[in-house]
């Protein structure tokens, strides 16, 4: 029982941190560093990670994935790098309107999107993937790639979605099962160091 | 942790959990548009060059796209941005072949250091109150230029000083253009170990105003007189990567080395043979060294030269100092410094090096004259295994070194500012760090308070730049356009070049890009001194020189040559051919070795002081870095702090315990600081290192420690102006219990445990 | 076979000069703590350079001996971590895995060679130090035990690239920060299973030790010992 | 001392169950604080991260590891002592089974809070369980941490049952005496007991079982406990001595423990007929037996050490005998032997207030031997440039402050709510299966001799 109320209240309190940041005066000597901070942000945070839930990602834009494939772009356009390194990139506001300059400029989110160019401002999009930090993970998309996995495997079939949501859970048990089917490496430091 | 801070963080932790809702405050932040074309995740090298100290190491800087909290236009917000992540040594560069020192690796602290001046700031509270306000650069270049009209004005361009640390290359061109173009008093160059007492004692010798470039991995036999060569001497890298090739680069060859000082210095650590002789006495060693191999003929005397001219007594086979005669003196026995002459002399080739405490006692020029002396006797000099000189492009004009220190023109300027007349009225500052690099004796500080308007260029506020009206920051080396011309370290010649490695970061310029923008704003002769619109118009001007002077292999016109240094990290000749050897003809003045002289009777002060370089800090410009505080030193493993070295005897002695506060006084200054008891100095001196002590140097250096260089006294080197800073003594007394931070715990006696079986 | 990573320090080159220290921490993301925790204990050097004294001034003889994880085969870590945290990869190396990592400390209990590392704290990086962060390796959250990792991300890295490229890694191609950077070159780092490496060859010195060998903990680091000059033996 | 009455054994021993004096309350209110602050302690060493404790490199455990065993070691009093006087069929435990395996059951729970409390993640202690994840991973069944997760969780299982099993005759007789809440609370606990001849005989051989269960669950606890140390590689940590060595001091501390807990009860219970000098004198017979074992352990392990000369054993042999920690290690010589030796072997001396003298000079020096294992072989492994020094910090104090203080609240709470001293075993005449059982009066005579 003590036990349990140890974890819990470990659980909670454990992972939270100061919001006060330092502030930034002129006066650099007279700065000291902190001598800690926590590993998240808030209690909320530390016992949302703490059961795997998270929130959904609300886009600024309502892109959509289905139009832009439909209309025969592939997914490489776009997130260019991907099959070069560990990170897909997520295409900046000058890139979009390389296209968008002309096309369907009379659309509402379009508009939106050269509203940003114009304020010389990128799209603040938020990550709909990745892992916590905590989970130490390092993956890398290029070797996948390679090895001829779809990208639907991970992300879910984009051709039926419009902004990007969350279709597979990428938990532990996901990665090592599909390992395990095409004898990649399941060994610890394989993806986690 | 304090009482108070617990409140305080869990009053934080409250108020963050209650506003939670608001989301991560970075997202609120607004993104802007990047500037580049980066792959995320995939990394770029970037040649580079590393500015911390003068060796001239050429660097790859690792570069990764990243997420760079940064104002722009007055807003703060994320930009996606490149940022140079590592650096490691650059292997196609001829001085460090891909290695690098632990300073070296810190360099990228410099660029993300929470404490670099992120915009101009303009001078609101008293002097040295550290007040400032954030100006924009339109401000700060007209309140520059306006100070400078005024002195062209009033016809006393004179009165305009500049003041740098050490600059080399292009940047040491606009300098120097930008003061003959104003007509002020040519720019006065500091840095604490400036060695020109021994580029001075290499001009008298051999006729090259600069350091040697020793070939020590194919050298046999390596005797140093105090020169910590594998710590921060000289080119530092270079010849650590020549010392791994001397010890074990060559199969069934193994070099000697030999170091002969007072206290184990990190060079002297790794010597087969230490031998420990007092301060001041190098020369005569030398010289005894020498009269062996004179007496037993194991080289012609003549074979000297001209260095062996300069020496009293050489022609006659140095009577004076026979090992026997002065073995007391220098408290070394006869047959050991026989053995040693005889071995080196055997082994061949020989080398031997003199640099550091060595050069800094008042006796310093004639030390490294004998010590010159004897390497050419061993025929040294411009061969394999040996010492050279002169492989540099631009070898700094011999008259600049020639018989005057850098004390002497910062003495210059402060006796001005002291006295009145002629006095500086406007103050450029470059860098250099004289309050802190220079004793208290001299009365910088308060000379330098009398300039009625000093402006810094540097990206640090520090002691010196702590005076000053305005501060227009320089961009980071590694956000800079960088070349440079060492002088040493490499037997090629080498001319670096390297453009930014990165954007910048803050709202800074880049110091000889301002200087030229001022120059152009002041229009005239300025402007005409300086011909170029940017920086690196004048790099392309003087690469095109070296193309038309040197030729090319590789680039068949000057363009494509610009374009493959800067991808290869500079242009350095193929051929690794030593210069003939300037030994020249046996004539010239014979010197005697003089005695050298201490500050401070000793009955009073009975323990001679040693500052030293630290590994970490060099010369204290580097305490900064929070990397190389952490950093254990490698001899006492002290970390965030600095440290009194007392033998073991002595301490006992004194009553002192490792970790007591010492009180170490002068006849010119005192200081606290924790004793570090060691088996590993001599029992009549006391070391320290340099580095720590700053009064005002960002958060992580400021109000730690002691500086060893506030109690020196002001002695000279006997014919320079160089401050003689291994002559004065001091003494000790406990002044209670204190604290010493030791990464390592015990290590005075290698266990039995640990001992390879 | 899978590779053996191994190392080898040549203690006749090593001066001490502590510039792999340096390097680990920029490449390893490892935190500085500050004096007050530096003087507690808490400090995290990867790798560091133990220096000890024999004798007494001026017959004192110093002795640098560069110490990391020695990546032992038959590690004392390794079977006292309740949750596989600290686990024997198939390259041979001690892998730590943070995120299994409760923080018993246990395994750092274990290590004779005193080579792992706590956190403490989660760790500060005042602005923008935090740039500086190497976005190939993890950082490592308060209560998680960190060490030595043979710079495991530059050793995969390279395994990707050379699976890539459809070759083996080359001898030489991978090179841990600390081996990168060392001056004197007394480092070096390759694969023990591979006879004709240059790892393997000078592990084969007649100078070659292992640090607290007589432990039995098989550690894939060797040094070599200090060698002395005898006259006349070169010429 | 005439036999008291069954009615007389009813009404003494139910006495203390009744309402709570301001004294009580005070006292309780007191430790309760203390435990409070401990908890606090615990959540700012959870916030802010492990480094507020004094635990540094090398020396990785310090006072948490001390504790938990410690307290491992003091719960050896209860029921491994009370099932073997119970197989020896030693009549004179009769009052004093009980105290003792509440001592157990508490200081157990205690115990086995701090591998939690001092981890760097503690809300991920739940790994230490063996339950299916979709990540495929199971704890490291090699790691002498997870053998000690199921020895101490067997031991405080059966010690629990051991505890509760003879309690429900009392539970029963508590609930037929009370009304209300209290009387629905009892009937729970009594568990439908209704003195059949049945049911005594099943209680007694199920406490017949237990009794033998439980003895070599509870010698395996505190081996494994040692083997924590002894299967690391540290220097005097790496000694086949451990195992035997731990349970020698874990069963010494717990019957010091014992004592106390037994003078204090018979002090603010006014037990003084039913604990008598003969249980002070023969748990103090026990305790002597136990010092002059301790002692022999603590040669044999010195002794073989010093013989071996091994030279890093010899850093943490010296460190301890002569160094920086020889205070300590002296002071608990001086706890474990030089006071209870004396005053345990002179009958003279072997009095209530002698024994609880030499039991308190045991509890501390017994306290003093597991840091004195833990820190000094830490703080002195091998390489030296790596050794250091260990100093708890406030939060360690206030934790091991408020273990004790914990362990005095949930006695005083225990000693409320249940009869400390199990009253049908002393009434052992009455009920059916008293062959095996003689009267009390038997006993107090016994002790009178």
């Amino acid at each position: 029982m003590i036990l349990g109320v140890i974890v819990l209240t470990g659980a909670i309190l454990g992972r939270t941190m100061p919001a006060d940041d330092s502030s930034t005066a002129s006066q650099p000597a007279a700065q000291t560093s902190p001598i800690f901070t926590t590993a998240h942000r808030t209690v909320g945070d530390a016992v949302r990670e703490f059961f795997g839930t998270r929130t959904k990602p609300v886009q600024p834009i309502a892109y959509t994935h289905k139009v832009h494939l439909a209309n025969g772009m592939q997914c490489t356009d776009c997130h260019v790098g991907v099959d070069q390194g560990p990170d897909a990139r997520i295409p900046s506001v000058n890139f979009c309107m390389t296209c968008h300059q002309v096309i369907a400029t009379d659309k509402p989110e379009i508009k939106k999107l050269a509203a940003y160019r114009a304020r010389g401002e990128d799209i603040p999009w938020q990550r709909v993937y990745g892992f916590e930090p905590s989970a130490h993970v390092k993956f890398n998309h290029a070797p996948h790639i390679r090895a001829g996995v779809d990208c639907a495997k991970c992300h879910g079939d984009m051709h039926t979605q419009t902004v990007a949501e969350r279709k597979v859970d990428h938990t532990m048990g996901f990665c090592v099962e599909c390992h395990r089917q095409n004898n990649a490496s399941v060994d610890c430091v394989t993806c986690h160091f | 942790m304090q009482r108070r801070d617990f409140l305080k963080i869990s009053a934080a932790g409250g108020a963050a959990a209650a506003l939670e809702g608001c989301g991560n405050p970075d997202h609120q932040l607004i993104r802007f548009i990047p500037e580049e074309d980066l792959l995320p995740g995939i990394a770029t090298w970037k040649p580079s060059i590393c500015t911390l100290c003068p060796a001239g190491c050429g660097t790859l800087v690792r570069v990764m796209q990243g997420e760079a909290e940064v104002v722009r236009n007055g807003q703060l917000g994320i930009l996606k941005m490149g940022l140079a992540k590592k650096i490691e040594g650059n292997p196609a560069h001829p001085i460090n072949q891909g290695k690098l020192c632990p300073r070296g690796h810190a360099a990228l602290q410099v660029t993300y250091h929470p404490d670099r001046i992120k915009t101009p700031l303009q001078r609101t509270g008293n002097r040295g109150s550290g007040q400032f306000k954030e100006i924009t650069w339109d401000e700060a270049i007209k309140q520059l230029v306006s100070q400078l009209s005024a002195l062209q004005a009033s016809k006393e361009q004179g009165r305009l000083a500049l003041l740098a640390s050490p600059l080399r290359g292009e940047r040491r061109t606009v300098l120097n253009n930008f003061a003959a173009g104003f007509k002020s008093a040519p720019p006065i160059e500091f840095e604490f170990f400036d060695n020109r007492v021994l580029q001075s004692a290499n001009l008298q010798s051999f006729g090259h105003a600069s350091l040697p470039t020793i070939d020590l991995g194919q050298s046999n036999y390596v005797i140093s007189f105090g020169a910590d060569f594998l710590g921060t001497w000289n080119s530092p890298v270079a010849q650590s990567v020549g010392y791994g090739h001397m010890r074990k680069g060559r199969p069934g060859q193994r070099g000697k080395f030999v170091q002969v000082e007072s206290r184990v210095s990190q060079s002297g650590a790794s010597a087969d043979e230490f031998i420990a002789c007092p301060n001041g006495v190098e020369g005569m060693f030398a010289l005894s060294l020498a009269h062996v191999v004179l007496r037993d003929k194991l080289r012609a005397g003549d074979a000297a030269g001209h260095a062996g001219s300069l020496i009293d007594g050489w022609s006659q086979g140095l009577p004076d100092h026979a090992p026997e005669k002065i073995e007391k003196q220098i408290g070394v026995s006869a047959a050991t410094v026989a053995r040693i002459a005889h071995e080196a002399a055997a082994a061949g080739p020989a080398v031997v090096l003199i640099g550091d405490a060595a050069t800094a006692q008042t006796n310093g020029l004639f030390n490294a004259l004998a010590v010159n002396a004897l390497n050419a006797l061993l025929g040294s000099v411009g061969k394999p295994g040996g010492l050279s000189f002169g492989a540099g492009w631009s070898e700094p004009p011999a008259s600049a070194a020639a018989g005057k220190g850098a004390a002497d023109s910062i003495q210059k300027l402060v006796a001005q500012l002291q006295s009145g007349s002629d006095a500086a009225r406007v103050l450029l500052l470059f860098n250099a760090n004289p309050v802190f690099g220079t004793p208290a004796a001299w009365g910088v500080h308060d000379a330098l308070g009398k300039v009625p308007f000093i402006a810094s260029f540097g990206s640090f506020i520090d002691e010196t730049s702590a005076l000053a009206d305005l501060i227009l920051p320089d961009h980071s080396p590694l956000e800079s356009w960088l070349d440079d011309v060492p002088a040493s370290g490499s037997a090629r010649t080498v001319v670096s070049l390297a453009p930014p490695a990165m954007n910048p970061l803050h709202d800074t310029r880049s110091m000889p890009d301002v200087l030229l923008d001022v120059a152009h704003q002041l229009g005239g002769d300025p402007a005409k001194a300086l011909p170029w619109k940017t920086y690196d118009e004048a790099l392309k001007a003087t690469f095109t020189t070296l193309y038309i002077e040197k030729g090319s292999q590789t680039a068949k016109d000057p363009d494509e040559f610009w374009k493959k240094a800067q991808e290869q990290g500079g242009w350095w000749s193929a051929d690794e051919k030593t210069p003939a050897p300037a030994v020249g003809k046996f004539s010239g003045s014979p010197a005697k070795i003089p005695a050298p002289q201490f500050d401070g009777a000793p009955e009073e002060f009975p323990f001679h002081f040693l500052p030293f370089a630290s590994q970490m800090f060099y010369d204290g410009s580097l305490a900064h870095l929070p990397w190389m505080q952490e950093a254990p030193d490698p001899l006492s493993s002290v970390m965030w702090g600095t440290w009194v070295e007392i033998n073991t005897r002595t301490a006992e002695k004194l009553g002192v315990k490792m970790g007591d506060t010492v009180e170490v006084a002068s006849a010119h200054g005192k200081l606290q600081a924790p004793a570090l008891v060691t088996p590993a100095i001599a029992p009549d001196l006391i070391a320290m290192p340099i580095g720590q002590g700053h009064e005002n140097f960002t958060r992580y250096a400021s109000g730690r420690g002691a500086n060893p260089i506030s109690i020196l006294a002001p002695m000279t080197v006997e014919s320079t102006q160089s401050l003689a800073w291994a002559a004065t003594r001091v003494k000790v007394s406990r002044v209670g219990e204190g604290k010493i931070v030791m990464f390592g715990a015990s290590m005075d006696e290698t266990p039995a445990s640990t001992k390879h079986r | 076979m899978a590779h053996q990573w191994g190392m080898v320090i040549d203690l006749d080159r090593c001066t001490g000069c502590e510039a792999c220290v340096v390097a680990c921490h920029a490449e390893n993301n490892i935190s500085t703590v500050g004096e007050d925790q530096a003087a507690r204990g808490r400090a995290k050097h990867w790798i560091r350079v133990e220096r000890y004294y024999e004798g007494e001034f001026p017959d004192v003889k110093t002795k640098f001996m560069p110490v990391l994880c020695q990546q032992c085969d038959a590690a004392p870590c390794e079977p006292v971590c309740p949750t596989f945290a600290s686990y024997h990869t198939i390259e041979g190396l001690n892998g730590q895995v943070y995120n299994r990592c409760i923080g018993t400390r246990y395994c750092a209990n274990a290590c004779p060679y005193n080579v792992r590392f706590f956190n403490f704290y989660n760790p500060v990086w005042d602005k923008p130090l935090n740039l500086q962060l190497n976005p190939d390796v993890s950082v490592r959250e308060v209560g998680v035990m960190e060490k030595c990792t043979f710079c495991v991300q530059r050793i995969k890295a390279s395994e990707i690239q050379a699976s890539s490229e459809k070759r083996d890694v080359k001898d030489g191609e991978i090179q841990p920060a600390c081996v990168q950077s060392c001056p004197t070159k007394a480092m070096v780092f390759g694969d023990l299973s591979d006879p004709q490496s240059e790892v393997s060859r000078l592990a084969r010195s007649n100078r070659a030790t292992k640090l607290l060998g007589e432990l039995g903990t098989l550690p894939k680091v060797t040094y070599l010992q200090r060698d002395s000059w005898h006259a006349g033996e070169d010429s | 001392m005439p036999a008291k009455t069954p009615e007389q054994i009813n009404e003494d021993l139910l006495r203390p169950l009744g309402g709570a004096s301001a004294r009580y309350l005070t006292a309780l209110a007191f430790f309760a604080g203390i435990v409070i602050a401990a908890f606090c302690a615990f959540g700012w060493q959870v916030y802010a991260g492990i480094g507020v404790a004094g635990i540094r490199r090398p020396v990785f455990w310090g006072f948490y590891i001390t504790n938990f065993v410690f307290w491992i070691g003091l719960s050896h009093a209860g029921t491994l002592i009370s099932a073997i006087l119970r197989l020896a069929n030693a009549t004179w435990r009769r009052p004093v089974t009980r105290c003792a395996e509440v001592i157990t059951v508490f200081a157990l729970s205690i115990g086995a809070t701090f591998p939690v409390i001092h981890l760097g993640k503690p809300w991920l202690a739940f790994w230490l369980f063996p339950y299916p994840s979709e990540r495929g991973l199971w704890p490291n069944i090699r790691s002498p941490l997870l053998w000690d997760f199921f020895a101490i969780n067997t031991y405080l299982l059966g010690s629990v049952t051991f505890l509760l099993l003879p309690m429900i005759p009392d539970m029963a007789l508590i609930r037929d005496r009370a009304t209300g809440l209290r009387k629905k609370i009892y009937s729970v606990a009594a568990l439908g007991w209704r003195g059949t001849p049945k049911q005594w005989h099943r209680l007694e051989s199920a406490m017949q079982i237990m009794a033998i269960a439980v003895i070599p669950v509870a010698v395996s606890v505190h081996s494994i406990v040692s083997w924590d140390f002894a299967m690391a590689p540290v220097p005097m940590w790496h000694s086949t001595i451990f195992a035997p060595y731990f349970v020698a001091g874990a069963i010494f501390s717990g019957i010091a423990a014992l004592i106390i807990a037994m003078a204090l009860l018979r002090k603010f219970l006014h037990l003084e007929e039913y604990l008598l000098r003969v249980h002070f004198e023969n748990l103090g017979k026990l305790l002597l037996v136990m010092s002059l074992l301790w002692f022999y352990f603590v040669f044999a392990e010195r002794l073989t050490a010093w013989y071996g000369n091994e030279p890093s054993e010899m850093t943490v042999f010296w460190v301890t005998q002569t160094g920086s920690y020889s205070p300590l290690f002296w002071l608990m010589v001086f706890c474990n032997f030089v006071v209870p030796f004396p005053i345990l072997a002179i009958k003279k001396l072997r009095t209530i207030t002698g024994t609880v003298i030499a039991s308190i000079g045991v509890v501390i020096g017994m306290w003093l031997e597991r840091f004195l294992i833990i820190v000094p072989s830490l703080s002195h492994k091998y390489l030296p440039y790596s050794w250091g020094t260990y100093r708890p910090t406030w939060v360690e104090l206030t934790i091991t402050a408020g273990t004790f203080a914990a362990m005095a609240m949930l006695y005083m709470l225990f000693a409320k709510t249940v009869p400390i001293i199990s009253i049908w075993e002393l009434k052992a005449k009455e009920h059916p299966t008293s062959d095996h059982a003689p009267a009390l009066a038997q006993t107090a005579e016994e002790g009178a001799d």
